[in-house]
């Protein structure tokens, strides 16, 4: 039954897939659309029940299908387990999933290969499914690498445009080079217990007494860079907002809600693992408050509305991150679901905008759209409000509780992180401004098109901003159902409930007091004082550093490419010519004694009969007059 | 080590064998310094006519005989008929390079020397050479040995002969050309 | 005994043929002899007899290699049908020098008296001079034939030489008494110096280095026919005289009775070595396909020569040796003969585009440079294969490396021709199919892999 | 019936073609490569079943050589490589037409015949020959029906052909040299010297030098990339797809037992070059301008790394070699059909004539990605189980060799992404693109079916290697 | 009468064919006239039949004499065929110099 169920779970997105891949095109884009849906709302459904049976039982259910790779002192089998953290991830995964496909039906439905963006996003479900509920560590990895392929795929959706193709293929290369990290962190793991399955692994370490604790970190450290590439955190970050080029949906469901989370999803999975590592704990705090911050930052000044949201979405990441490296793995899932919720409305009601806009993406381009987006503009606004941590909404909940946190731990990073979620409130209001306030700035055509987008796609959006309203009271403080349905994940004292005092209230004034001071600023400069952002080649001083994102793509660009680039043009010209003239010269060199050795073969009978003589005499010589 | 004949006690057979080497080796060399080809048959029949001179010092007068008719006589008149044939006479050799000359003599005091030194090096043979007295090269015992002993390889000569001849003809033979 | 006598009759018969105005049967006639002769001689194998005091010694060795003779010259009689196709009238003589030529060869092998091995050779010699000059009007062809012509009596002179010493320390022309007195103490040292010489004479005739220098010459310049003759006959019945001297008079234990033996190897060693090295490298710039097949032929010598390092042991491997390299030798000069038959040079170019033209001569000649080159399931592979393997069991590691650097070399100028023949466009028309070149062909190369496929056959007559 | 069977087939399959004519000739060779495989099926069957399908007969005496067939699981397996790989070769090049068709596939069987003897051989002899015969076809297959200039391409072959002989003929004089200590050439009899280091040190190397050159490793891999580009496809493919297998079978078979001292000995060394060739090759990839240029140096990435995992001499390191092998067979042949396929519509192997594919064909262009990703060992392609097995082997020999080992799975992500990029995607092209045919698509489709297959249940074929693996690997520790 | 060879001894007759021999090898290598090399030949022959024969009496045996014969019969069935090709030479180029004769080298 189980098995039936979790196979019913994973298959249904993949027959979606196959479906659309075979039959889309000639079944026509609303039934392709249909099936896509319809399939990932039946994963959601199982998902349900799922969810209610673990709840009632208490007990994951471990299944196993068979043997897939045997390696001779570990055996991996393909299997599932569906506990407290997968089905938690299945819900969101497939829920927004379901919403998002309901808006890409409408949201698509002028492109011609819709079918085919419904094939790779239910290619994209069934790889994060199975990426969730993997009972081992490499079943994670098969899916850890096919949501990186569907987001290949997606995000070069428009495959005509060759720099959407190589927004692509970036996102591919950098979460590589984590999931090489991940691999190596695997081997350690595993010739350290010989297991790389969760449940086995879990007692061995837990049971172990004398553990190698710095092969372990070091373990953990490659697994955290795996978390690195697949959660856009520093250094792999800079694929998240050139991933952008994707159509919005995609943005929503992959690079906001599901697939970024996947980092937050196994960090928390193998909590075992790192709880015994410190310093890398510490690490990941560190890079996650670094992260959050730099990304803040650059969200200040990005023009592109989903630019902003891309280096929000980064900020969050690195925010959950910091809680990780806390510990605090139950207030980053928090954060995860929360997030999800209302970054997927946000980049939904995004997508609403371009494409009432008719793909205008550019918030220089835009205002005033209130009036003819209302839908939009309110679900938005919700979400915004939830993200910048004003009280009661989703956002401020857990946003809080990463800043309790990091306050309990470190008070530089609590800095850091309240700094971050300050920014937060400034560029995401800044992005409401500048979009639905003032006066329309695109072209007449435009403005003459604008209209509220259709019910397919509002009612995502209304949902999500329900969602992100109320999405906070899973995990109220002080009385967290999130908490003690994740407790049995834990080894440590589940959920260390932080107790409401005086401290507690007075940080979450002033993390209240941050987001409205940020949602201030951004009233008075670009509502009071009617200010818009300059044209790109006005843009100067440090507003320039940050709108060219530090440069960091250029540095990258400098330190890793080119040089491989030049590596591999001197190999080709001159390595490789080098050798196959090594060879070749050897040839030429006999046929250059050949050459000379023929001129000796002068013809002349003298010659030949001297040589003649001569020959004789050495041999007989040698043979009678050399001792 | 070479046996230096004493010259002041030389029995006769001593000095005519220095007398006859002497002649071999300065007719052989003269043969091949003419310039004159003709001239160098004539001293290439003298010094047949020397070695012819050994064999009967060597108490072979058969083979002396043979020698004299075959060499002197058959091949040096064979030769001696090119020589007219192709007029040649008075032909003066064209151009001969130096380096040649050298070559040829450094390889001539090359070979003698390492020959020479072998056979000084090698074991003398001391004591008497044994003479049984039989006779063995009288034409009778040579006419015994060379048709019964050697009756295959006497055949076999013939062979020889023969493909010499078909070789000759054949390269003399002209032909209709039929192409 | 009766190989040598029906041999020259045959010979005699040809010559007769001539004079009965019955030309056009001389080729047909002499094949089935040759065939017959070939019964005869299968029927002496195994009989081990003397013959006529000792001057014939019928040995397994004399008759297996006497058998590769006839059969060789079975192939070449045959191609001589299309080859003297412009002179019948000279056509009894030069089938009549080449059954001569035989008997010379059978002596040299079957010899049991220096007299009998020295008139072998002589005959051999004087057949090959005439069969080298004898286009007659070709300049090349003249030059070919003196060149050939005073370096072999030059050589001739030395082994007489040789053979003179030999005498003097023995005081008998016999092979079994000298195999005997070979190892008295109180051997003269003439005898090794007279060895000596007349291996310096064979060495000549299998074309070594140093005394290589006449093959490309002489290979070119003859007619091709006669080419063919040396390359594949001639050669090999010089290494199996030499092999046979050697053995036959105790050479080796002779000289490891006197300290010599060491030196004796060392030169061997680097004879063959010097050998596969100077053939292989100066046939990469060859464009003349005799002249490369000269050069090929030294290399060969090369390899042949180091039986002479366990010559107890490897008569087998050198019969076979011979076997393989002479049987695709027969091949590729069948399809020479046919490709260049209206050419008066054999340069690469006439081969351009045979591939396309005549694919089953292009097959036959690639599988010939094949097994000369030593590619498996040519006989010319298993032939390097068991010399290296004996040679490497004596301990010549290093001469097999060197032998094996060699082959790689070959390789680079057999396919020369390979690709001439599939890569190139077709220059010419190729009209006519001689039966007799293509029946040679074809069986000379499935003789070829026959004996590839199953090397016992002829390796184990003499093991 | 035993292993003889295919081998009978195939050699009398190659003369049936030949002699079948021009027109019939693909059709009779693909007949006769299906029978093929079916027999090995079968035979595979009767292995599983216990049944003995070894083959010993004494050929030579003198010398002693034998006609010794030894199946066992490594060898099947190889074998059950080269007979599926053969007519999905065969059938893919239906699509083009070839001068003296009759020919061509005759030598292609041919060559089948000799790879599979290889894999079949247990008489080290009867293993070289085969080993050299495999070599002759594909030299003509290159030199004849190759294409690019016809003297560059003659360079490149015969330096290809010199390069290979060279090589293996120093394999022969090793063999001889173990013949002179063993009196005989059959493996057991091998397997059973007793050599010393300094012996078996030069052993390792004559060896070395055979199988570097035929893989290739670096320095040794200068023929591959010109005979690849050179050569017509269904070459190239015979080549990569299965005749480099046989140098890396031949290191797990013939070197590593036969010299194990001196291999534990040298590990490092040898380890450190198929690594170096993984990033080299992987580097050298990123500049290609001609496809199959591109995909030769991806390919001499790949097998550096399994090189390098054979010579970890660890179960895991062996068998995912062998896993590799099969794997990266596969899609190399993959690759360089669609390589074919936008050949036979664009009439040009640089990547700077192709782009925007796509639009125009999305068949193709799926089959194309999916082996793209196989071959940057996506997981759930078989490509990932072999590779995932070799780096974690490397891994537990040094952890810097699976790093190093395992940038291949971001150098080849670039590079192959970057082709496929430049190949498939941008604007639509000017040129019209006709999608795969049905023959082209069932070629792709079989190929990719076993990719993905094997790729999540790839245990059969784990089973199947395993035991042979473990008997070598006790060979290899015996002492 | 006793050996001869107890006058002269074995030695003189072997460095005397040695010179000889020697001399006829430098013939060959010395002169460019053909007919003149085939007379150095001929003494390179010579010299060896005098040795033979010395050897004969040395031994005491008449096979070394029987050989002379057959040494004497090579030589003239060489110089035959030597002279025949000699003159087919000089009938296509006019000359017997060695030296014209090379066109097939390299």
């Amino acid at each position: 039954m189980d098995t039936n169920l979790a196979l019913i779970l994973v298959l249904t997105p993949l027959l979606g897939f196959l479906v659309n891949v075979f039959f889309g095109k000639s079944l026509g884009k609303t039934a392709s659309g249909a099936i896509g849906t319809v399939a990932v709302a039946i994963s959601f459904v199982v998902s349900l029940l799922l969810f209610n049976q673990i709840t009632s039982t208490g007990k994951g259910i471990q299944v196993t299908l068979f043997d897939w790779i045997q390696i001779s002192n570990l055996k991996i089998n393909l299997g599932f387990l569906l506990d407290q953290l997968s089905v938690l991830w299945l819900l969101f995964v497939t829920g927004i999933g379901s919403l998002i496909h309901l808006y890409s039906i409408s949201y698509m439905h002028d492109d011609e290969n819709m079918h085919k963006f419904f094939a790779y996003l239910n290619l994209f479900v069934f790889f994060m499914i199975t990426l969730v509920i993997g009972s081992n560590l490499l079943v994670l990895f098969i899916g850890w690498e096919g949501v990186g392929l569907c987001s290949y795929l997606l995000i070069g959706f428009w495959h005509k445009n060759q720099d959407y193709n190589d927004a692509a293929k970036k996102a591919f290369i950098m979460n590589r080079i984590g999931d090489l990290g991940l691999l190596i962190g695997m081997f350690i793991i595993g010739s350290m217990f010989s297991t790389l399955d969760y449940a086995t692994l879990k007692t061995a370490i837990t049971g172990a007494t004398n553990l190698n604790l710095p092969l372990l970190s070091l373990a953990a450290l490659c697994l955290f860079i795996g978390a690195c590439g697949k959660s856009a955190q520093i250094p792999l970050y800079t694929w998240l907002p050139d991933a952008m080029a994707g159509p919005t949906p995609v943005s929503a469901l992959i690079h906001a809600a599901t697939m970024v989370t996947a980092g937050i999803f196994m960090v928390t999975r193998l909590n075992f693992v790192f709880d015994l590592a410190h310093d890398v704990q510490n690490v990941i705090a560190i890079i996650g408050a670094i992260t959050s911050l730099v990304a803040a930052t650059i969200g200040l000044v990005q023009t592109d509305i989903k630019k902003v949201l891309a280096y929000s979405t980064v900020s969050q990441l690195g925010l959950m991150f910091l809680a990780l490296g806390f510990g605090a793995y139950e207030v980053a899932v928090f954060h995860v679901i929360t997030h999800a919720f209302f970054k997927a409305c946000l980049f939904l009601g995004s997508g609403s905008v371009i494409h009432g806009l008719h793909g205008e993406q550019d918030m220089r381009n835009m205002g005033g759209l209130r009036k003819a987006m209302p839908i939009t503009f309110w679900t938005m606004l919700i979400s915004s409000l939830a993200i910048s941590g004003v009280p009661f909404f989703s956002g401020f909940f857990s946003k809080d509780e990463i800043l309790l946190t990091a306050f309990h731990h470190s008070i530089p990073l609590y800095v850091v992180g309240s700094v971050a979620s300050i920014m937060t409130a400034f560029y995401m209001f800044r992005l409401m401004f500048l979009t639905f306030f003032k006066e329309f700035r695109g072209t007449e055509e435009q403005k003459h098109h604008l209209h509220e987008s259709g019910s397919l796609i509002t009612i995502p959006l209304i949902i999500l901003a329900i969602l992100a309203t109320f999405g906070g009271l899973i995990s109220l403080p002080g009385n967290s159902w999130l908490n003690h349905y994740l407790a049995p994940l834990f080894t440590k004292v589940a959920g260390e409930e932080h107790h409401l005092g005086t401290t507690e209230y007075t940080l979450m004034g002033v993390a209240v007091l941050g987001g409205l001071l940020g949602i201030l600023i951004a009233y008075i400069k670009y509502f009071k004082q009617d200010n818009f952002p300059e044209s790109d080649e006005n843009i100067t001083g440090l507003s320039k550093v940050l709108y060219n994102k530090y440069y960091v793509d250029e540095v990258y660009d400098a330190v890793f490419v080119q040089p491989i680039n030049s590596l591999s043009k001197f190999f080709r010209d001159y390595i490789e010519t080098g050798l196959s003239a090594l060879v070749f010269g050897l040839g030429k060199v006999t046929n250059e004694i050949a050459f000379q050795g023929k001129r000796l073969q002068s013809g002349s009978i003298g010659l030949y009969l001297f040589v003649f003589v001569l020959g004789m005499c050495a041999i007989i010589s040698y043979i009678f007059l050399a001792q | 080590m070479i046996h230096i004949p004493d010259f002041a006690h030389a029995t006769t057979v001593q000095v005519i064998f220095c007398f006859l080497a002497f002649i071999t080796v300065i007719t052989a060399f003269l043969t091949i310094f003419s310039r004159n080809p003709i001239h160098s048959a004539i001293y290439l029949v003298i010094c047949f006519f020397s070695i012819a001179g050994h064999y009967l010092l060597l108490n072979s007068q058969f083979l002396a005989v043979v020698h004299i008719i075959v060499y002197s006589g058959a091949i040096m008149i064979l030769f001696l008929f090119t020589i007219m044939l192709m007029n040649l006479n008075e032909q003066r050799e064209v151009h001969r390079p130096r380096i040649t000359r050298l070559g040829a003599i450094v390889s001539f005091c090359l070979i003698l020397i390492v020959l020479i030194t072998i056979f000084i090096n090698s074991k003398p043979i001391v004591g008497e050479y044994d003479s049984t007295g039989e006779d063995f090269q009288s034409i009778k015992v040579l006419g015994k040995i060379l048709l019964d002993e050697y009756m295959v390889p006497f055949e076999f000569a013939s062979i020889l002969l023969l493909v010499a001849m078909i070789g000759t003809v054949l390269l003399s033979k002209k032909e209709k050309l039929n192409k | 005994m009766n190989t040598l006598i029906a041999i020259t009759g045959l010979g005699i018969f040809c010559l007769l043929f001539e004079i009965l105005n019955l030309r056009k049967a001389i080729v047909p006639f002499t094949i089935l002899g040759l065939l017959g002769v070939l019964a005869i001689n299968f029927c002496e194998f195994g009989m081990e007899q003397s013959y006529y005091n000792n001057m014939i010694t019928v040995s397994k060795f004399s008759t297996s290699f006497s058998s590769l003779f006839i059969v060789l010259t079975i192939f070449l009689v045959a191609l001589s049908h299309n080859f003297y196709h412009n002179h019948p009238t000279k056509i009894s003589d030069y089938v009549a020098i080449k059954v001569f030529l035989l008997a010379g060869a059978v002596a040299m092998v079957s010899f049991g008296n220096l007299a009998m091995f020295f008139l072998g050779i002589e005959i051999l010699s004087i057949a090959l001079y005439v069969l080298a000059a004898s286009d007659r009007l070709n300049i090349k062809s003249n030059e070919a034939g003196m060149k050939y012509f005073l370096m072999g009596s030059f050589a001739s002179g030395i082994i007489l030489f040789g053979i003179c010493l030999i005498y003097g320390a023995m005081g008998s022309f016999d092979i079994s008494e000298i195999h005997e007195s070979a190892l008295s103490a109180e051997l003269p040292i003439w005898f090794p110096i007279g060895m000596i010489l007349v291996v310096i004479g064979m060495l000549f005739k299998v074309a070594a280095v140093p005394f290589h220098f006449w093959a490309p010459d002489v290979y070119e310049g003859s007619p091709a026919l006669t080419t063919a003759l040396m390359s594949t006959l001639a050669k090999v019945v010089a290494i199996a005289t030499l092999f046979k001297l050697v053995s036959g008079m105790n050479l080796i234990a002779s000289l490891d009775n006197q300290d010599l033996l060491h030196t004796f190897e060392v030169i061997v060693v680097v004879l063959s070595i010097a050998s596969m090295s100077v053939g292989n490298i100066m046939a990469l710039r060859q464009v003349n396909v005799k002249r490369m097949l000269a050069f090929s032929g030294i290399s060969h010598a090369g390899f042949m020569l180091m039986t002479l390092l366990t010559v107890s042991a490897s008569a087998g491997v050198l019969l076979y040796y011979t076997a393989a390299y002479a049987l695709s030798g027969i091949a590729a000069f069948s399809v020479i003969l046919y490709v260049c038959r209206d050419h008066d040079n054999e340069d690469i170019t006439n081969f351009h585009g045979l591939g396309k033209t005549n694919p089953l001569l292009a097959a036959i000649l690639t599988g010939s440079l094949l097994s000369m080159a030593g590619i498996p399931i040519f006989s010319g592979f298993f032939a390097k294969l068991f010399l290296f393997n004996q040679t490497i069991q004596a301990g010549y590691i290093g001469l097999v490396i060197v032998a094996v650097i060699n082959s790689i070399i070959s390789v680079g100028y057999y396919f020369k021709l390979i690709l001439a023949m599939y890569s190139k466009e077709p220059n010419q028309e190729r009209t006519g199919r001689p039966f007799l070149i293509y029946a040679t062909a074809v069986i000379s190369i499935a003789l070829n892999i026959i004996i590839g496929l199953f090397p016992s056959l002829v390796l184990d007559l003499l093991n | 019936m035993n292993v003889s069977t295919i081998l009978i087939i195939l050699l009398i399959g190659a003369f049936a073609t030949y002699f079948s004519g021009d027109k019939l000739a693909s059709k009779v060779a693909l007949l006769f490569s299906l029978a093929a495989l079916g027999c090995s099926i079968v035979l595979l069957n009767n292995y599983n079943a216990g049944e003995n399908i070894s083959v010993i007969n004494s050929w030579i005496t003198q010398p002693k050589i034998s006609f010794a067939l030894n199946a066992d699981g490594l060898g099947l397996a190889m074998v059950l490589l080269t007979a599926a790989l053969t007519p999905i070769i065969i059938f893919s090049s239906f699509g083009n037409e070839y001068k003296n068709a009759k020919a061509f596939y005759g030598l292609i069987l041919f060559m089948a015949f000799a790879m599979t003897g290889t894999f079949l051989a247990s008489d080290g002899l009867l293993y070289y020959i085969f080993w050299e015969l495999a070599l002759v076809p594909i030299y003509f297959i290159a030199l004849i029906w190759g294409n690019g200039d016809a003297e560059e391409r003659r360079k490149a072959v015969v330096k290809f052909f010199i390069y290979t002989l060279a090589g293996s003929l120093f394999m022969l004089t090793a063999f001889i040299y173990l013949y002179t200590k063993a009196g005989s050439f059959l493996i057991e009899d091998l397997y059973k010297l007793n050599l010393s280091a300094f012996e078996q040190f030069w052993i390792f190397l004559a060896f070395f030098l055979a199988y570097a050159i035929k893989i290739p490793i670096i320095p040794f891999h200068t023929w591959q990339a010109n005979v690849y580009q050179k050569a017509p496809t269904v070459g190239t493919m015979l080549l990569s797809g299965i005749m480099l297998k046989m140098g890396l079978y031949s290191v797990l078979r013939w070197q590593l037992p036969l010299a194990p001292t001196a291999a534990k000995e040298y590990m490092y060394i040898f380890i450190a070059l198929g690594i170096a060739g993984v990033i080299y090759g992987s580097i050298v990839a990123l500049r290609q301008k001609d496809l199959k240029k591109l995909l030769a140096y991806s390919s001499l990435a790949h097998v550096g790394l399994i090189a390098a995992a054979s010579y970890t001499l660890t179960l895991d390191g062996l068998r995912g070699a062998v896993l590799q092998m099969i794997a990266h067979g596969f899609v190399v042949v993959g690759l360089f059909f669609a390589a074919e396929v936008i050949f036979r519509r664009y009439e040009t192997r640089n990547i700077a004539e192709m782009g925007g594919i796509r639009a125009q064909s999305p068949k193709f262009t799926s089959m194309f990605l999916i082996l793209v990703l196989a071959s940057v060992a996506l997981p759930s392609t078989f490509n990932f189980v072999g590779e995932f097995t070799v780096l974690y082997s490397l891994s537990q020999i040094n952890i810097w060799f699976a790093i190093l080992g395992g940038t291949t799975i971001i150098l080849g992500a670039y590079y192959m992404l970057r082709m496929f990029q430049h190949v498939m995607l941008g604007e639509t092209n000017s040129k019209a693109f006709a999608d795969v045919t049905l023959n082209e698509g069932i070629s792709f489709a079989v190929i990719i079916a076993v990719l993905l297959f094997f790729g999540f249940y790839p245990k059969p074929i784990t089973d199947l290697i395993t035991p042979s693996l473990e008997t070598i690997l006790q060979v290899i520790n015996k002492n | 009468m006793g050996n001869i060879l107890n006058q002269i001894g074995i030695e003189n007759y072997i460095f005397l064919s040695v010179v000889l021999f020697c001399i006829g090898i430098f013939g060959v290598l010395y002169r460019r006239n053909a007919i003149i090399v085939f007379m150095s030949i001929e003494i390179m022959l010579n010299a060896v039949n005098l040795l033979f024969v010395a050897f004969s009496t040395y031994h005491q045996d008449a096979q070394g004499q029987v050989f002379v014969f057959f040494s004497m019969a090579v030589a003239a069935a060489e110089v035959a065929v030597g002279l025949a090709i000699l003159v087919s030479i000089f009938r296509n180029i006019g000359s017997i110099s060695i030296d014209n004769l090379k066109n097939l080298k390299g």
